[in-house]
Formats: structure tokens, sequence, C-alpha cells
């Protein structure tokens, strides 16, 4: 019974942001399309007036960055580690948020506090905090004086302190300060989710296992998360989107050289690529274009994954 | 070695050592809790599955113990991650509050090795100075402006367009649905560059304010919401409107807008703080002092400190100043947010984001 | 096993500053025998299902104990209670299948109980026979029709061989066919079972019709509790008497003057050792007899012809009900020229109630047989 | 289904509409040619983008004022571009989209970018135009540069406007700085010690153990003996020391025509080598090395040296002269002496030295209308050549004038007559960047040139942090350092 008339009303309604995505997503995706294909493509050089000849050899060019490997590396690693902590993290906390009364609600107002903030500057305060002094690091008996809040910390249970993100300090030193960082940059909007789904699940369910002795682990693994698991799909496919697209955490924390003084570009990510690529010293826009295709069929293909394994094991 | 005492006042080590001593205590708790359940299920009698007699003395006693002990699990962790979540705001609070020596270290403060945990000298003077030399206000009042226009204009537009996902019947439905989802996918430099000559060749409005609100009236993640949140309306109201004649319009305002309220309000609040994290995209068509947002004003403005002599130093950034300015960019935020949290909340779970 | 209420009483705070708190459950004190089938019943918001709730554990009592054979259970966690609990919702876990749904609260027991898997599937199996649901097995929940969602719930909770069985509102949620079905399944489970089983409803016909004692409730006090069909003859207050029977009680004003009881000007019945006082006088539908020269007359409205009996639909000044139902017996001659109608009536179906305290006056000759044999 | 595929290709019409408009804006500009009479007196409005703190700003703004009262239908925007590389991103992103501004502060490196897209005026022929222009005050000046003018400059600041490999001019100096050694003087007299003025040992022994005394080796042992806790040296910006030290071995850095890359060669591993050395043993330290944020100044400046936060000898660009001077409240007070930055060898004469010089310059871009760019030319002309204006911008900025002319002026005479090492640190930096201008050298401009520059600070800091082990590990260590650098910088 679609009547033509309806249709019309329809299109109608939707033309804002028909009009508005039209100008502002696809055309920008037709033309990177149009420029990944242009070889050594620079805006400059076609402001210039230069030519360019058709061909993939931008596709190469990111392929053959030294540092591709070490970029996809990082990109990956940083997802898959910091996605599931997090989700976790976020669970746990909403079903343990859900099930007090007393400071419920100003624990709630706590926890979604950085999501109010401005990531740059609090990337700052990580630096900070994870940070050591003195000029001996990286040599062969490096000051282990610190300035850091953390290492003064560990300092307290005795701990040797551990240089974090000077120069000289390791790979994993470094991760874990970035894992630190993106996970506690990605709590808040997961435990905003999962307790908005929390609240809708249906108290009989837990009546009834109560009834039935289920224990509480029990209770949390074969009836919370099985019913939440469409809040839980929904965070972790936005979660690994968000994962892939990992840059101003790493600027936040490393500054633009991705990577502490000795070791920069060590944590550089595929949007860090790009962003050399397009703002930096040696501007290739082509290149640029070519390497935000290549993440986009990997967020794409990874989705469509996460898609079909929640389709399996998702209950609607 | 450094070792605590040296540091002066050492309150915030003490709270960051207490968040520590809070989850050790949480592994004895949970280690003790599983003896207790190993040891529980020994002492009972055997019995063949039925649901046994039980001697409900120990039974009842151990109950009243799990249960408190289960709740202070609880409480130790959730206060845990308050107090690591809180930590950071805390450091740039009194990083704010610092001079610049004492915060770098230099100076007088160069002797000492670690930071201080209260400023020595509380320089009030940094939220003065930060206000001025960003000159916070017109970054204030472009900003509010840039935002509320852009959200209101957003707002109707994700109406309408979440109206016309969510009830009415047209062709490609779906498959446009999908595709304006794909484009979520897409990492943001890729638009920006290319949008950039667009605003400023074609339509040029460089330096203008519409170049700031137009580009991102469309959030793909908002329409999604609301759309979920109009899908869980029943039918039948709507056909029954159409019965007695009300159009479209009509129907959207009087029932379905009233009925998505507290999405509708949790959009709104959450897409006024997105304009006000914007920075790559102001910093590159709108960086004239006219137009500048809070971000890029705040990245922009060199924060000086001076020399002795008055003159300033050109190298050193006044980071304690930055970080005040930052935090007065932050208040707001807060207080809008701790207001209208009960809406937020309500908005999201709402929407209950199923399917 | 029995479980015995001692005083139990439950009291909610409002939750507006400042309305008084409510008293849902006021001093039940009550005895289930073990092996019976008790049938809690009352209209909505009487308190019965804050009992239910009170005995399987949920909800906490404001005060007064609560007792499974020798143990004061009170304060004992649900889990530790030994209940199967039926949901007026069934409560069936979604995203598991029927089987898995009964399985569950088998995988919780802890320590001597645990069962093998092989001893689990079997004891799943044969509840699962006991109530003709063993081949959807292997269904989802909603692939269900209401009355196997039904017998589902009912299966999970007996699985565990509880030791007391509770029902919440179980038929409420089926159509009127697949009830009276349902009714009966729940009256052969329990039997076949012998276990102890409180079930709640609203629906006076279902309690009569399957429980061996009925509770009636009103605003958590205990009406009444007593054999289905002693609580039918002998109501104790104008109540109890409305409540049950279908259909239900007609009511009257009446007075006693002189030892007869007056409806209107109509004398209807000799009322000895009664004093002279206005009271209710409610008449069951099946009490009356089509008399041409019976003492009570009405206005006739029309006549319902039901097959095995007749119901005459007549009105009267003194009736406090718009209609007055009578069932009689389908071969009297219902003359329906005549305006008026006159019955007599049959003295154990007639029950008079003070006007204030609604209380129920017993007079003389009319103790109901069903009392004697108690 | 019809209707679908009408939709799709309604989206595909609106989509190349736009393209086909995006496609056809003004490309290509034709290269400016001096137009018949120079300025035209005509109204024309150009675009200056500095990259001039608020303070300095101010003095500009005044001789922009006497600017107009020469040429008032010239009206002049100054637009505020914040820091250098700020300022180049501005200007790229314009360029990219067929905007530019007028006239504009940059880099060598910055306008080997610009260049790419052509939009940068090359400036010989406005140098070489006689055509006469009449100012407001009646007062005449020919469009281009006179002799004397052309002579005045610095030569090797003028010179780097022609560092592209094409001998063309691109760009004219505006205001210079090079690298200058602040040493501890106080220290250095109590131990006797004298000021080095060359590298490394040239007995090759390391250390204490060194007969060569002038050596920065022996320098930096002796100095780390007497205070073990401090770091005798703090160095400003590693890339500069590299490429200095690239330069003054004549070991190769870069070059301006391809193939650009030549630092990756085997003695260029040796010195890597010895300052892997010097840091392992604490000897100095670089402001990357701290993590960017904490200047080797403040070092060089601090009273005690626990945790290494002291130093005695501190390389830094003339510009921050006043920073190397202990302040009051820092506690710390020693006289500080200044000199070259050492050599290869001992006593170098000043012409065979090599000292790096980095700094701003100006260019001039295309615009449809060549009375914007002969306008620009004007005023930068009358702004470089204005000897009142360079000594003061130098004075506040702490940069060097580029022109000598700015010696004979009677208010920076004084400056350089009493500059001393204390408060009037600046003055002597200046007068020093004066007595060493034949040895000023500049880096190699090209397209890349400034991703090189960064390759540097980076080679330095991974070559230092290489782990200990045999020789050979360290050498193979740093020769990967130096192949990814290589590498990063081809890309």
């Amino acid at each position: 019974m679609v009547d033509s008339k309806k249709q019309w009303k329809a299109w109608l309604y939707l033309s804002p942001v028909i009009i508005l995505t039209l100008v502002f997503t696809v055309w920008p995706i037709i033309n990177t399309v149009r420029i990944a294909f242009l070889n050594d493509y620079t805006l400059m050089g076609d402001a210039g007036g230069m030519t360019f000849s058709v061909g993939v050899k931008n596709f190469q060019k990111v392929i053959q960055y030294p540092d591709f490997l070490i970029c996809l590396k990082n990109t990956i690693l940083l997802t898959v580690i910091t996605v599931p902590i997090s989700t976790f993290l976020a669970l746990l906390i909403a079903v343990c948020l859900n099930s007090i009364k007393v400071l419920n609600k100003l624990l709630q107002t706590i926890y979604f506090l950085p999501y109010v903030t401005n990531t740059i500057a609090i990337g700052m305060v990580f630096a900070t905090m994870f940070s050591m002094v003195g000029s001996g690091f990286g040599g062969a008996d490096p000051y282990i004086s610190t300035a850091g809040i953390i290492n003064n910390i560990l300092g307290v249970f005795g701990i040797e302190p551990v240089n974090w993100v000077n120069a000289g300090s390791t790979y994993w030193a470094n991760m874990f300060v970035m894992i630190v960082y993106i996970v506690w940059n990605a709590l808040p909007f997961k435990i905003l989710i999962l307790l908005g789904g929390l609240q809708s699940v249906n108290k009989q369910y837990y009546e009834a296992a109560k009834v039935d002795g289920t224990s509480r682990v029990r209770t949390f693994f074969r009836i919370t998360v099985p019913m939440l698991s469409p809040m839980l799909a929904y965070v972790i496919i936005t979660g690994f989107i968000g994962g892939f697209k990992e840059y101003s955490s790493v600027v936040g924390v490393f500054g633009e050289g991705m990577g502490p003084a000795g070791t920069e570009g060590t944590l550089n990510t595929m949007v860090g690529f790009i962003n050399t690529n397009l703002m930096g010293k040696k501007p290739r826009e082509g290149i640029a274009s070519a390497g935000a295709l290549i993440l986009f069929v990997i967020i794409f293909a990874v989705t469509m994954l996460n898609m079909y394994v929640s389709k399996k094991r998702v209950h609607y | 070695m450094t070792n605590l005492l040296s540091l002066s006042s050492a309150g915030a080590g003490w709270l960051l050592a207490l968040m520590i001593v809070c989850i050790l205590a949480e592994v004895g708790v949970i280690v003790w809790l599983i003896l207790r359940q190993r040891e529980e299920a020994r002492a009972k009698t055997s019995g063949n599955g039925v649901m046994h007699e039980r001697n409900i003395e120990n039974v009842k006693k151990t109950q009243k113990v799990v249960k408190f002990l289960v709740k202070v699990l609880i409480y130790l962790f959730l206060v845990a991650v308050a107090v690591s979540v809180l930590f950071p705001f805390y450091w740039m609070i009194i990083s704010s509050l610092k001079s610049y020596n004492e915060y770098a270290l230099e100076g007088e403060f160069a002797s000492r090795v670690t930071p201080t945990f209260f400023p020595h000298k509380v320089m009030w003077s940094n939220y003065a100075e930060a206000f001025k030399t960003a000159n916070l206000g017109t970054l204030f009042l472009n900003t509010v402006f840039v935002g509320i226009v852009s959200t209101i204009l957003s707002l109707v537009i994700t109406v309408l367009a979440a109206f016309a996902f969510a009830r009415l019947e047209f062709r490609g439905k779906n498959a446009l649905f999908a595709a304006l989802l794909a484009t979520m996918m897409i990492p943001g430099e890729l638009f920006t560059i290319t949008n950039y000559g667009t605003v400023t060749n074609i339509l040029n409005w460089g330096n203008t304010y519409t170049a700031l609100i137009v580009p991102f009236l469309v959030s793909v993640f908002y329409i999604y919401l609301l759309r979920q949140n109009f899908m869980q309306i029943p039918n039948e109201l709507y056909y029954a409107a159409k019965v007695d004649g009300t159009s479209d319009l009509k129907y959207l305002w009087k029932v379905m807008v009233p009925l998505a309220l507290p999405t509708i309000i949790s959009i709104t609040i959450l897409k006024m703080m997105g304009s006000w994290n914007s920075y790559i995209w102001p910093r590159l068509v709108a960086n004239d002092e006219l137009h500048q947002l809070i971000t890029n004003g705040l990245r922009d403005t060199d924060f000086a400190v001076y020399l002795a002599d008055g003159s300033r130093d050109a190298d050193k950034i006044n980071y304690p100043v930055q970080m005040a300015a930052v935090t007065l960019v932050s208040i707001p935020l807060f207080l809008v947010f701790i207001f209208l949290r009960k809406y937020i909340m309500k908005g999201v779970s709402r929407s209950g984001l199923k399917g | 096993m029995k479980v015995v209420l001692q005083e139990l009483t439950k009291i909610f705070p409002s939750r507006t500053k400042k309305g008084q708190e409510v008293v849902a459950v006021n001093k039940f004190d009550f005895e289930i025998p073990d092996g019976k089938l008790v049938g809690l019943l009352g209209p909505s918001g009487c308190g019965k299902s804050t009992t239910l709730y009170m005995i399987c554990g949920l909800q906490k009592p404001s005060s007064g104990k609560i007792f499974f054979g020798e143990d004061d259970v009170t304060s004992l966690a649900p889990e530790y209670r030994g209940v199967g609990l039926v949901f007026q919702n069934y409560a069936l876990y979604p995203h598991m299948t029927v089987k898995q749904n009964i399985l569950f609260p088998l995988q919780n027991f802890k320590g001597a109980d645990r069962l093998s898997k092989s001893e689990m599937l079997e004891r799943a199996y044969n509840v699962a026979k006991l109530v003709q649901i063993d081949e959807l097995m292997d269904r989802k929940p909603n692939e269900l029709s209401g009355g196997q969602q039904q017998r589902v719930a009912i299966a999970r909770a007996l699985v565990k061989m509880p030791r007391v069985l509770l029902l919440d509102e179980p038929l409420s949620n089926l159509d009127a066919r697949l009830r009276l079905q349902t009714r009966e399944e729940i009256k052969r489970i329990q039997r076949e079972t012998g276990i102890t089983t409180v079930f709640v409803t609203h629906d006076q016909e279902e309690a009569m019709s399957i429980s061996d004692i009925i509770v009636v409730m009103k605003l958590g006090i205990v009406q009444q509790i007593g054999k289905p069909q002693s609580v039918y003859d002998d109501p104790v207050n104008l109540f109890v008497a409305k409540f049950l029977g279908t259909p239900p009680i007609n009511v009257f004003q009446g007075t006693v003057k002189g030892g007869r009881l007056y409806i209107g000007e109509d004398n209807v019945l000799a009322t000895p050792d009664v004093e002279d006082q206005e009271v209710f006088v409610g008449i069951r539908p099946e009490g009356f007899i089509y008399d041409k020269n019976g003492p009570l007359h009405c206005n006739l409205r029309n006549v319902e012809v039901m097959g095995r009996d007749v119901s005459i639909v007549s009105t009267s000044d003194a009736s406090l009900n718009p209609t007055i139902r009578s069932i009689v017996d389908a071969d009297n001659k219902i003359d329906t020229e005549n305006q008026t109608v006159s019955f007599s009536l049959k003295p154990h179906k007639v029950f008079i109630f003070n006007k204030e305290t609604e209380e129920r006056i017993r007079f003389g000759n009319t103790a109901s047989p069903a009392e004697v044999k108690e | 289904m019809k209707k679908l595929i009408a939709c799709i290709l309604a989206v595909l019409l609106v989509v190349s509409a736009v393209f086909v408009l995006a496609a056809c804006k003004p490309k290509t500009k034709p290269d400016f040619v001096i137009p018949e009479g120079g300025y035209d007196g005509s109204a024309v409005t150009i675009t200056f983008m500095s990259s001039m703190g608020q303070d300095y700003g101010v003095i500009l703004d005044e001789y922009l004022a006497e600017f107009k009262k020469l040429y008032p239908k010239i009206t002049v925007e100054h637009k505020r571009g914040g820091d250098y590389d700020t300022n180049r991103d501005v200007i790229k992103t314009q360029l990219s989209n067929g905007q530019a501004p007028n006239l504009a502060f940059c880099y060598s490196d910055h306008v080997a970018l610009y260049n790419s897209s052509k939009a940068v005026v090359v400036l010989d022929d406005l140098i070489a135009s006689q055509i006469e222009q009449t100012r407001a005050d009646g007062t005449k000046e020919i469009l281009g540069l006179t002799e004397a003018q052309k002579n005045d400059f610095i030569p090797a600041y003028y010179n780097e406007g022609k560092s592209f490999g094409d001998g063309k001019m691109y760009m004219l100096p505006f205001a210079k700085s090079t690298e200058l050694m602040y040493y501890n003087k106080t220290s250095f007299d109590s131990w006797e010690l004298p000021v080095p003025d060359h590298w490394f040992a040239t007995d090759g022994k390391q250390g204490l153990q060194t007969t060569d005394k002038t050596s920065m080796e022996y320098a930096l042992a002796f100095i780390r003996d007497k205070d073990p806790n401090c770091t005798p040296l703090g160095v400003d910006s590693g890339a500069n020391w590299l490429i200095t030290l690239f330069e003054q071995f004549e070991t190769g850095y870069t070059k301006s025509t391809e193939p650009h890359y030549l630092f990756d060669n085997e003695e260029n591993y040796e010195i890597l080598t010895t300052l892997r050395r010097w840091y392992q043993n604490r000897w100095f330290t670089t402001r990357s090395l701290l993590g960017g944020n904490t200047y080797t100044s403040s070092y060089f400046t601090s009273k005690s040296s626990n945790d290494g936060k002291k130093s005695y000898i501190s390389i830094g660009s003339s510009a921050g002269a006043a920073k190397q001077v202990p302040t009051a409240d820092s506690g710390a007070n020693f006289t500080v002496g200044v000199t070259m930055i050492p050599q290869k060898e001992a006593n170098t004469p000043i012409a065979q030295s090599k000292v790096i010089s980095q700094g701003p310059s100006v260019c001039l871009f295309n615009a449809e209308n060549p009375q914007e760019v002969v306008a620009s030319w004007l005023l930068a002309k009358f702004l470089i050549t204005n000897s009142a204006f360079e000594a003061r911008y130098g004075a506040a900025a702490g940069y060097l004038p580029v022109i000598q002319s700015v010696q004979q002026l009677d208010g920076y005479k004084e400056i350089l007559d009493n500059a001393d090492t204390g408060l009037n640190m600046a003055g002597m930096a200046a007068k020093l960047c004066l007595e060493y201008k034949e040895a000023l050298f500049v880096s190699p401009a090209f397209y890349g040139s400034s991703e090189a520059r960064d390759q540097m600070e980076i080679l330095l800091n991974g070559c230092v942090v290489v782990p200990n082990g045999t020789a050979d590990a360290i050498r193979q260590g740093i020769i990967a350092k130096f192949r990814d650098a290589k590498a990063k910088c081809e890309y």
C-alpha cells in the first residue's frame, strides 16, 4: 500500500540529510578514491597545475613505508587489547553499579567525567603522571629518580621505578601507558550503554535465578551477559571501529613524534601514518588517501566479522 | 632512591596507595569466598540431589557473612575505579594551581625530584591569566553560539530523518540506512581535506560560522539512536492518528517527540559536548580571532612564561596556565552533565539499542 | 513438609514523604498442611502475591515467622529454602532452549547434591513427561504457546524437587479454553508429586475448582480459610460471600422483625433467635425456588435458557445489585407474561449479615451440611 | 526496483556535478611578470602572514604605518599565523586550494614545499629592476635593490635565498640566528680548564687519558669527574648539532639536487658511535631526549646538580642568549662565557670554521593581480633594508639583523659596544654572530629537507640509546638507525 504520495513525503523529510551527506560525505569519499589512484598526487601540485598519471603507485608506496608494519601492528594491538578490557571492565562496573543504591548517582557521575574532557589535555596529564626526570635515560645506568606519581607509588611498595615514557623506555612500557589511557577514555561511553541495557532487563529473570539458587557468578555469565548481548555486540563493534582510528590518544601522551625520544614512531598508528602524509612536512594526499582506503577496508572487514560473530551468539 | 617520606604532602600519593590497597583487599576477599564455598560444600550432608535438609543454622550464618562480604567487595571495587578515574582530574587541577617552576621543577624547585602534591604557593592568578591570554570570553561565546545553532539545526534534521526511517515505508530505506551507518566506519581525516576544498573554494565559506556549523549537521549515530527509540512507539498510534487525519508533522510533534523526549535531550547534550571538543576542523576552516573555538583557541595561544625581567621566555609554554584554561573550559561541560545526568542516562537506555 | 506462617506482616514504606505506609499483609497466621494445594484468593492488591514472595524469600517480612517443617526460614535466602516458584509471565530465560531452562536449576547444586550429567538429563525428561512437554525440549520459549510456556515454567520449578511449589497467578495469561485444561494439569501434577503447593489467583472459580484449602484475603487481612465448598456455603462475612461463586450472590437490604426476615414487605424466612435489626441478605442464585405463591416477589426482566437449568433475571427495589439472577431447574415452566415473579428460598442458601460490621449472623436451623462433616 | 535505480542515478548526477565544478577551479597561475612601470599606484590590499609573537607585532605595526605614508593606496593586512609550523600548515592548506597570502615569513624548507605548487615568486627580476617608483612624499626609489643595498646584506644570509639548487632567488632574509657555545666561565677558570675549540681528541684516547686538553672529549670527562652528578653538556637542538658535525667533518648530510641524502656513510657511523659513548657516560643531553619540554638552558642556569639537572656547557641559538644567563631567583650565580661552537680541528680560523645559521626569511606569492606582487615586494624591501626596523626587531626577538649597516646605527652601536655576558648577553651574541659571519653555512633546501632535519634529531636520539653490547653489536645498532633514517627521508 506504499502509495507514491507517502514515498514523496519520506524523501522530503530525508532531503536535508541526503543533501548534506552527499556534499560532505559522499563527495569526499569519491574524491578520496579518485586521489588514491592518481600516482604521487599532492594537493599543492594539483593547485600548481601538475598532472598525475592513474595507477596504483600510491598503494604500493603505502606498503613500502618503512614503518607501515609498525603502524599496522600498533593499531591492531591497541584495538585487540583495549576493546576487550574496557568492555569487560565496563560490564563489571555497570553490573556492580546496578546492584547498589547508596552512592549510585555520585559514582555514575564520576565514571562519566572522562567523556566530558579534552583528550589532548588529559593526555598531557597522563604523560606527566608516568614521566621520569633527570638526563640519564636510556644510558647504561640511567638515573632512577622519578617525578612521575606512578613510579612514586610503586616506590611505596618497594618496586623499582619503571621508565614508562621517557627516552630509552621499552615498547611494552609505552604500550602499557597507552592501554591504561585508552581504556580510561573508553570506559564512560561503554558504562553508559551497558548500564542503560541492564536497566531494561526484566527483573523477574533475576528473581527466578535467585529462587533456583544460582550463584552470583553463574547469574552474571548465564543471564546478565546473554540478556545484554545486543548492547555488548554494539559496544564491541563501535569499540573496534574506534580502536582502529586511534591517534589523538597517542599524540596526547607522546606528542606528534608518536613515541618516546630515541624511539620516535614506534607507537605510530595507521591514522598517524595518514596524518603525517596529510599535515606533515612532506604532504602527499595521494598516499594519505590510499592509506585511508586500506584502513577503511580493514575496518569494514573486521566489522563484518564482528557482525557475523554477533549474529550467531547474540540473542535478540 | 626517593622514598615516600620525602614527599612533603603525600595526600594524593596516599590516595593512590589506598586504591592499590583496595584492589589487594578485594583479591583477599575473593579468595576467602572461594575457600568458604568449597569448605561449605564439604560440610553438607550427602543427598541424592534433592534439596536436602541442611543444618540451617550453619547456612544462615554463612549466608549473612557472604552477603556482607560481597557488598564490601562491590564497594571496594567501585571506589577503586572511582579513584583511578578521578586522579587525572585531581592532578590537572592542582597542576593548574602551581607556578611554572613548581610544575616543571625548575628554578627554586630545581632541587626537588618528586612533584609536589599540593601547590606550595596556590596560584589563583593562573586562572585569571588563562582567561585573559586565551581571551576565553570570545572563544567561549563563539563555541556556545556554534554549539547551540548546530545542535538545533542538527536536531531538526535528525528528528525528521529518524521519523522517516522509523515510520515511513519507502523503497531503498534499508539500503540507505545501511549506507549511512557505513559512513561511520570511515576515518574522519579522509573527509577533512576534501571538505576543506569544498568549503573554501566552491562554497567559499572560509572563516565564517557557517563553515563551522553546516558540515557536521548530519550525525548518523544520533539518527540511529532516535530511530531505535521511535521504533519502540507502537505503530497503532500512528495509524490511529492517520485515521483521524493528523498530518505527519503534527503527529511527529504531538506524539513521537514527547514520547522520545529523554533521548532527544540526551542527543542535544551529547551533540553540544561534541562541538566543544572539535579541534582539527575549526583550526583549518576558521582560525582567525573572530571565529576561533575553544580547543583550537587554547592550542594556538602561547601561554607565556615571564622571566624575572618581565620579558617573555619564548621557548617555554606555561603549562599550569594552559591547564587552568582547560579546566575553565571543562567546567561548563561538567555542570551541564551533572544537572542533566538523569536525561543522558535515560535517553540512551530508553533507546534500548536493541537490534 | 508443612509450611507454618506465624503473624506474618509486611509493611511497605510509602514512596511519597508524607503518605503513611501501606500494610500489605497483616498478621497472617496459617499452617499449610503437607502435600496440600492451597489457593490464596482475593482482589488485586490484597497482599496475596506479597505473601507468596515472602514464603519463597524474595520479600523479607516486616515481622512474624515462617517455618518449613521445624526450620525457621524467615531470614533464609530463597536458594536455601528449597522452593519452586512459577511467575505470572513464566520468566523463562529467552536465550535458552526448554531443555536448558529446565536443567538450569539442577546445575546450581553444590557439594554433595551435585548430580552427574546423565542424572540431570534423566530428571529433566521425567519432569518434562510429567507436564507433557517432552517433545518440545529443543524449542526456544518464544516459539511456544502460552500454555506450553506455562508448563515449562512448572517443570523448571519442579525439577529440583522443591519442598514447596509456589505459583503466582499461573493461569491469568491463558485464553479461556486453555485455562480449564491447564487448571486440571496443575491439580494432576500436584496430586502425583504430592508436593505442598500454594498458588495465588484473583479468579475465584479457578481457586475453588482445584485447591484443597482456600484463603480469602482483603487488604492484607485474612478473611476466611477453609475448604472451598465450606467457605462457599458458610461465608464469614459479606465480602467473602460476594467474592465467591459465579454468577455472584444476590444481595438485598432486609430487616429482621420478631424472628422473621423481611425483604421489602415480603416476609421471606423465619430467622429464630436473631434480634430485630436492619441486615444485608445474601441469596445464592441456586437458592431460589420458582414458586407461584412464594413469599419473595420481584419484577421479572427476562429468562435465559441454559439447557440443564434456567436463569431468571429480575429486579427488585430492595436489591443492591442492578439485577437479581436466580437459577432454577429447567423443567420449571416460567410464566413470562406475568410481570412479577415470586420465589421461595432454600434456607441454607440464604445468609444474613450485620449491617455495620457485615459479619455473618447465623440463625437456628441453617447449620449447613458441609460444616458438620469437617 | 525501478525507483531505486532512479534514485542512485540521481545521486551520481549530483556528485559528478560537484566533481566537475571542483575540478575546473582556476588551476594554473601565470608566472609573475613585472608590469609596465612597476607599481601603478592603484588601491591594493595585501596580506602579510608572520609568525611573530604578540609583542613583536607592535614594532611591525609602527613601520607599517610609516610604509602607509609612502604608499597610501597599499593597505597591509598583518595576520599572525602562530608558531612556524602552524604558519606553514595554514599557508600550505591555502595553497592547496588555489589561495595564498601575498607575503609571508618562511624557512627555506617551507619555500621548497610551497614551490611544489609553483606559488612562490622568483625575485631575481624584481631585485634587478630599475623601474622608478615615486612615493607619496615625492621621493623616488628604484623598484629593485641598489648595489649598496645588495652588498649591505650579510652574504651567507643573502645566499640562503638561492640555496634551492636552481640558482634562482626565492626569498629575502628577514632575521637570522646562529648557534653559540655558552660555558660556565667561573667554573672553567677555577678548574683552569681550557675552553674546548674542537670536538674529538686528536690522540684517539678517551676521557681523562687524552693529552688533547682543548678537545670537548677531555673537557666533558674533566667536568664530569669534578661534579659526578652533573650532565656536563646541554645541546638544545640535536638536529642542528648533527648537521653542523657532518658539515664540519665534510662527511656529507644532504644536497639540494637529487640524490639528496648523503649522511649514511662510515665516517658518520664513527661520529655517532663516539656521541653514543658520550651519552652513555652521561656527558650530554638534548632537549628532545629530555622529552621536548625541558630546555637545556634551564640545566645550564640551575643551581643544584642532583639527578644530572645541571650542565656547565650549553650549545644553543644566539636568539635564546638571554635565557642562558642565570636569573636571580634561581640561586645560581656565575659569569657566562660565550664563544664559537667547537670545530673539526683546534684553532680553526673563522673563515674555515662552520657554524649553522637559521632564522625566518620572507617570500612572495603569485597572485592574479601583479600589482599585489609588486606592492608586496615594495613592503618587503622597505622593511628589510630599513636598518632601524631590523635593529629594533633583532634586539627584541633576539635575532641578528641581516644587514651590516645596522652596526653603524647609533642605537645598535651602543648595544654592540657595551655587550657583556651579563645583562646584555643578547648584544654579545649579536656581536659574535657579526664576527663569525664568514663561518655561517645554511643546510640545503629541497622538497623534504625539513623531514630530513627531523630525521637527524631522531637519528641522534636513536643512536645514543642503542643498548650496551659488543662493539660490533653497537655498530650494527647504529647502522640500523642510519638505514631507518635514510629510508624515511627517501620515502
